[in-house]
């Protein structure tokens, strides 16, 4: 008889290499959380990880099922190239707010539009991190960052919503905002990430997971501080919740 | 005639950017001619960097330093990738805090300076890079402490001001080691 | 099959379908609108797959990530449009990626006009995108040539892993000509796509598609070898038809319908007693260089005829080895010459008045 | 007595500390007497006999550097 | 004013600050950052704008639009981010827009990698967009240059209402040397832009920019102006240095961060006893063809060396008109070579184990 | 004194060229109603008005102001190249379901994001015009289009909602969906659009008007049965009304 | 007696009827005996005193056509 | 040995595209050579348009006809411009219900149909292109009119059935025209 088990591993769905990511960068959580949904779910043999461009540029590297690197935005079109080809394929999209809410808004509402049978992880540390921390459209008024240097004014825009715009779109079936800050919000974010690949394994079209994450590096605070501020400050931006849920009321 | 080539190399956030700069400001103000080039390794992340400053009486043409006068190591995958570059006869000066045991070459002058302990000992562990150039400016003399010290002042202003002494110690703790 | 009249673009559109074409994603553009509206009718009764993007951007990352999962994917546009898929382009052959881009030329620049052009050659030809990479580029003169080779392009394409560019101008997309789709075009032998990140790993280890190399030593090796394939198209799969050229004193250089135009030209010429010939790229990556070793002694002149305002002319510069004078004649912004305006440009050649 | 026990990866530790901030009963630090062959300080357990395998640590660590093992109770018996 | 120590990418900033730029518009890659960071900095004190644009795509159309107003608009970018931006390029070139586009080339195809390199010579050269237009390109070797070229090249943009391309590559973008800002510029003559749609009616009738000619006569028109613009450029702006030719034996052709280090190599020759010289274009359009006018008859071969796998070498070959046996060295995907490199590639020609 | 009083005549806001529409298409009446509203404001002197790419590309001959011609879905970024470096001038764009929707979702989204000073008079026909009458994603579903030709289903997805969607961008500040099948509704939509252009000339940020509007020819109906179709199948699920209005309250 | 009355620029009009269904009162149509100099039917008025001068002609008219002109009372007396 | 190059022109709406396209079907039909080639006026909306059709036995090249050997005019400004380009000797259809009071040239043969009204009479203007095509027909014999008939049944199925019997009489009534 066994003396104990194993209550936490590191996820067969990530790839022996180590992550790329600085230290204590949620990013990493987030990747585990992909990977053990998957896992768990039984779909990790046929899935299909697109990497997009930002500190996740790399993330072919780190998970352990078929990858494909996306230009700059345009992770959600690759993903549709292929799931309509390889409709038996899991599709996720992994990308930041750069990626999605900039350059990409186009790509990622368009597959909403359509309502691709794809899932969308979307990573919003509110600034361009792999690029040196500029401004994005998450960044919150007054935040500092390279392109914003005495604070983002509301000249420079008012930070967008992404999960909250994403709802709005007809063709969306899915779309939750979650947090990494704690393990519980870990558990809860574990749950929505799952929920959403069911929903794509079941055919019933485009979700999205919006993540609240951090960035010590360019923030210029400890991981510790990071978390916090992502609470105090993002999260009341930024509110967590379900924003959409098409499924609901359809099994009667 | 002054014509140094140095190339100085060791982890992202030892300070080896600075280090090459404060050299590069140094000598465009006597003006010198200078150049200074940064290059990153291929891990975007917590990898290895590396700076070559050329400072020169005449005009530099190549950033590129094939074969440089002096190269200062901050860590083991340096040397090991700069080591054989170094001009017959020129100098090494090692963080030997850190790089322990390894076999150099016998043509070069090597400077083994522990310079991370040096920069605890004065109470802050980042000024290891001012320890391991004051070693540098001690042995080259192609500046004095005075000229670094006099544009760390210009840059170091404010609330870094009151970083100038420790940077100063860090200096004169070099030379001492060697 | 008896040959059937079609329309370029549904002429065009129906051979990628003859040709397995498993997807089109793609985005309206004049002059080669009726290529997508066909294929949205034909691809979903063949069982395919036909997506109308939201913008080109779109289009060329969908062709991009389906054939990293291993399909057969095309997209079309003209001139601007393919100005906007230059970063995919650029990934697609960065990564290795096969895939058929057909480009209905229109005159330019900007939004230009919507009129038959061949305003795109250095687009097509030199990599509008970033970095060391070319497309296999292929410049038909007919519609049943275009079948032909687009029948063929997917297989060039699997058999590269690079990007197959279809080269044509706005009159064979809107042209209509009697095709058949039965030619016999030759089958590239092709591996299977063991690379292909199709998320079906029931028999292998993870697949990656992927075209970053932050060491720049692997990248420079990656490099390295998408050159060594470059150097194979240019050395054993350059392209061309030598017409006429026996004996003949001048040879003009013309690819795609302007070719078809000279040779009315020729004919013309013919009658007046000149022996004129003509050098047809087929491929215009790779320029086909060979085919000037070929010319014999008697050709004394070089006339490159384009829609454009020269834009081949470096290459035959290059090709022709300073062997002989070239001259060049051109139209552009839409204007498709008259055989008659080659004709006279060659008539002045050799009567001396047009000096190279 | 232990409900269980981490295993610590402790060369692939980045040193971010994060994993010390949900220790429920804080027995987790950074050890900056080491320096792993990364370059950065690891975490070690300072009391391993009272960690309660709530996984937390594991959970919150970005690289995956921690295990967590729950003994079972009619093995402790 | 004494020099100061600036890293590229922030003098080149400063730079079009000191040229009078208005507006700055662009979105955020390496090895660009620094310039729109200092930017973000500089242009509200200087009570210019600053955009960091949505995407490439959007920041080159505010460019457009900016320039269409008549103001002085500046956008940078990398590699693929200019890839972006060919459409964009192609609608200024078509409308007869200035606007100066500052280029740090990094490796690709693709994402590639983000150490410098020379691999967009053909998407600068030839237009990586649709249709028949060129951009007057500039390729500074060091700071200073790149500081006095970028001050000039608002003004050489507005004379010629054509976007100027700034061609530098990481090497540049990320050095560090001292510069003045001081130097005297040439100034050209420039007439005022009535021609603006600025939005000021109050003394002059409506103002159109476009590129839209829907009749091809019309269209035809405008490309053969906008081909006697590029075709000045050609006849009496091209730009290049000849070094050290005299009674050289051997010639390198290079440009850019390429050509400094071949500075290295020469002299290192020097010392050898071997006379090596260099042709360096500044301008790489219009390509400087007539600095192979000027050579000696000392000189045996030519040696063009590049960051690239050899994308200049087809402008040579033109140049060249088959007088000299050309030689390529080149190193791609990020790798910078060394003097000695290049060196020894010259003591191979001249040793007759290099046969081009 | 006068005998009579012109009480509607062609506005000056419009060139002397007669435009280029198609007979009876709504693309006429839209146009007027921009140049009546900047007449009226006083306003055209100092309007630079954007072409975009669509049937109304050509506009840049019809309006008597100042034109700029837009690549295809750009002209926000266009206006926002111009509106900062000439922050007096007004400046609208014109564009259509396919320009904005479609291929300029991106430029439009931020132009909002960043509330740039600029009008956009968004034209949806619910079809590209120009190009033939391919699909747009305002096409409604059962719509047959020459990229849809069995009518648009779900599969293709589910139409865009584009007034909707940008009321909940922060930057926005007005946006209203308007129509033009009748006297009355022409009356609204020129009384939308005077509002647009207003809060525009007091500097108050992004207003986007969408009109309902019609293409008889790739419809394939007369221009009557086409206002029709407009109101009795996109009013519906395109429903007029003010979506957004951040200057409401704000004068107090 | 008409309250006012409308131009129409025949050689402008593109026949597309528009403006013929919202008259109040019902008085253009499309004249087919005419092609006018684009080639299209154009519209006219066959009873031009019905018109109350409301303009809603004039509004719906795509190409700006119709311009109308209101008789005033004063004049009319 | 046949080989015809006809330019069909008019306003967009008056059917010249398909007329041409017929003459190709039919041409393909018979396994002859042909090509089709439109061409639209720069006016986006309403403009003119024109089609070239070359029909041969041996190959045809360019699709682009130079001096064609007949034209059949729609309008006005197609007869301004193609009028110079006819062949001396060749066969000019006019549509004289629209066409009225015009110089023509003198060296070809001019044919005058009143099209429009023919087309009126049979109770259809939309077929004043298939009465003009019939004039064509008759004069340079490319094909029968049954020939032509055929393609039309081919194309013209289900709801579009009906409509086959009065471009019969239309092409009839265009031959008697004559
Ligand atoms: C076309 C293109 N434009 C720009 C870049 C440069 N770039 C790389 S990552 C990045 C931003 C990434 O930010 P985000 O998506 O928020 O990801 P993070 O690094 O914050 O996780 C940019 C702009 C690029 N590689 N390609
Ligand atoms: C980059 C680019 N892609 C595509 C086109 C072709 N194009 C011209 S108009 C148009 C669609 C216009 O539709 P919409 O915006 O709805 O305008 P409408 O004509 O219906 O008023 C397209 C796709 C183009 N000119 N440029
Ligand atoms: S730069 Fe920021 S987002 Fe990127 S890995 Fe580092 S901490 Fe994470
Ligand atoms: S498992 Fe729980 S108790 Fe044990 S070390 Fe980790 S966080 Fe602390
Ligand atoms: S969270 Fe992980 S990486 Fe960070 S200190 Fe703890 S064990 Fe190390
Ligand atoms: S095609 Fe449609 S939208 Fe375009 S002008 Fe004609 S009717 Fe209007
Ligand atoms: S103004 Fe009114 S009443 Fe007079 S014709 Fe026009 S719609 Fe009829
Ligand atoms: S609405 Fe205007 S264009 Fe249409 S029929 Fe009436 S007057 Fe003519
Ligand atoms: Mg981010
Ligand atoms: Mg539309």
């Amino acid at each position: 008889m066994p003396k104990s088990k194993i209550v936490y591993e590191r996820s067969e769905g990530l790839s022996l290499m180590d992550n790329s990511y600085c230290p204590g960068c949620t990013h990493g959580i987030i990747h585990k959380l992909v990977a053990e949904s998957l896992v768990e779910l039984e779909l990790l043999e046929r899935t299909i990880g697109i990497s997009s461009v930002g500190c996740s540029a790399l993330n072919y590297d780190f998970f352990s099922c078929d990858m494909q690197q996306a230009p700059h935005g345009r992770a959600p079109a690759v993903a549709t190239g292929i799931k309509r080809v390889r409709p038996n394929s899991i599709i996720f999209t992994y990308q930041g707010d750069g990626d999605l809410a900039s350059i990409g808004i186009a790509e990622a509402i368009h597959a909403a539009h359509r309502s691709e049978n794809i899932t969308i992880v979307f990573v919003n540390n509110a600034i361009y991190g792999m690029t040196g921390g500029q401004m994005s459209p998450t960044t919150l008024l007054g935040q500092k960052t390279t392109t914003s240097p005495d604070g983002r004014t509301k000249a420079q825009g008012l930070p967008l919503r992404i999960a909250e715009m994403m709802a709005t779109i007809p063709g969306a079936t899915y779309v939750e905002r979650v947090s990494v800050h704690n393990p519980q919000h870990v558990a809860k974010a574990k749950k929505a990430l799952k929920k959403a690949f069911s929903i794509q394994k079941e055919n019933k079209g485009f979700t999205l997971i919006e993540f609240i994450s951090t960035c010590p590096v360019n923030w210029g605070m400890t991981p510790k501080d990071a978390v916090d501020w992502a609470v105090d400050n993002m999260i009341p931006y930024y509110p967590l919740g379900v924003f959409k849920d098409a499924t609901v009321g359809e099994e009667k | 005639m002054i014509n140094e080539k140095v190339i100085i190399a060791g982890f992202g956030g030892q300070g080896v950017m600075l280090m090459g700069q404060l050299l590069s400001y140094a000598a465009t103000d006597k003006d010198l001619n200078t150049l200074w080039f940064p290059s990153y390794g291929p891990e975007t992340r917590g990898g290895t960097a590396n700076c070559s400053v050329t400072i020169s009486e005449t005009t530099v043409n190549s950033p590129v330093i094939s074969t440089p006068d002096s190269i200062i190591i901050m860590n083991k995958p340096s040397l090991d990738k700069f080591q054989p570059k170094l001009k017959k006869g020129g100098h090494l000066f090692l963080n030997s805090s850190l790089v322990k045991d390894v076999v150099v070459r016998e043509d070069v002058n090597v400077y083994n300076i522990e310079a991370n302990d040096i920069a605890k000992r004065l109470g802050n562990i980042k000024v290891a890079n001012m320890v391991i150039l004051g070693a540098y400016l001690a042995v080259t003399k192609v500046f004095t402490e005075d000229e670094v010290l006099e544009i760390l002042k210009q840059k170091f202003t404010g609330a870094k001001a009151k970083l100038i002494d420790i940077n100063k110690k860090a200096l004169e703790a070099g030379r001492l080691a060697i | 099959m008896a040959k059937v009249l079609m329309k370029g673009n549904e002429a065009m559109a129906l051979a990628a379908i003859k040709a397995g074409c498993d997807a089109f994603y793609g985005y309206p553009i004049t002059p080669q609108n009726e290529l997508p509206e066909y294929l949205s009718k034909h691809m979903a009764l063949n069982g395919r797959v036909f997506v109308q993007s939201e913008s080109e951007v779109a289009a060329i990352n969908m062709v991009y990530g389906a054939a990293g999962a291993g399909a057969r994917a095309l997209t079309s546009s003209s001139s601007p449009g393919i100005a906007l898929k230059q970063e995919g382009i650029s990934y697609m052959a960065g990564a290795e990626l096969p895939g058929v881009i057909i480009n209905v030329m229109r005159g330019g620049p900007g939004l230009g006009g919507i009129q038959p052009s061949q305003g795109d050659y250095k687009q097509i030809t030199r990599g509008g995108g970033n970095g060391d990479y070319y497309l296999y580029s292929l410049a038909p003169e007919s519609l049943q040539e275009a079948v032909d080779l687009i029948k063929e392009s997917f297989d060039i394409a699997d058999y590269f892993r690079n990007p197959v560019m279809i080269a044509v101008d706005g009159l064979i997309g809107q042209m209509m000509e009697p095709v058949t789709f039965d030619n016999e075009t030759p089958k590239w032998e092709l591996e299977p796509k063991t690379w292909a990140a199709d998320g079906d790993r029931s028999n292998r280890e993870k697949n990656v598609i992927n075209s970053l190399y932050l060491d720049p030593l692997m990248l420079e090796k990656h490099n390295l070898k998408l050159k060594a394939k470059y150097d194979v198209m240019r050395d054993k799969h350059q392209r061309y038809e030598m017409i006429n050229v026996k004996d003949a004193e001048i040879v003009i250089v013309a690819y795609g319908s302007m070719a078809r135009i000279a040779r009315t030209s020729i004919e013309i010429l013919e009658e007046k007693g000149i022996k004129c010939g003509m050098i047809r790229p087929i491929t215009i990556f790779p320029f086909p260089d060979k085919a000037f070793r070929e010319l014999q002694d008697s050709v004394k002149n070089i006339l490159v005829v384009e829609m454009s305002t020269g834009q081949m002319l470096e290459d035959v510069k290059i090709a022709n080895e300073c062997e002989r004078p070239i001259h060049f004649y051109g139209r552009v912004g839409g204007i498709v010459p008259e055989a008659e305006e080659v004709v006279s440009q060659v008539l002045k050649i050799i009567g001396g008045e047009d000096n190279a | 007595m232990a409900k269980g026990q981490i295993f610590i990866e402790t060369d692939r530790c980045k040193g971010c500390a994060l994993c010390t901030f949900y220790c429920p009963v804080h027995i987790l630090k950074l050890d900056d007497t080491q320096t792993n062959a990364k370059g950065y300080t690891p975490m070690v357990t300072f009391d391993p006999d009272k960690c309660i395998a709530c996984g937390f640590c594991a959970i919150m660590c970005p690289d995956s550097v921690i295990t967590v093992e729950r003994f079972i109770k009619e093995a402790q018996k």
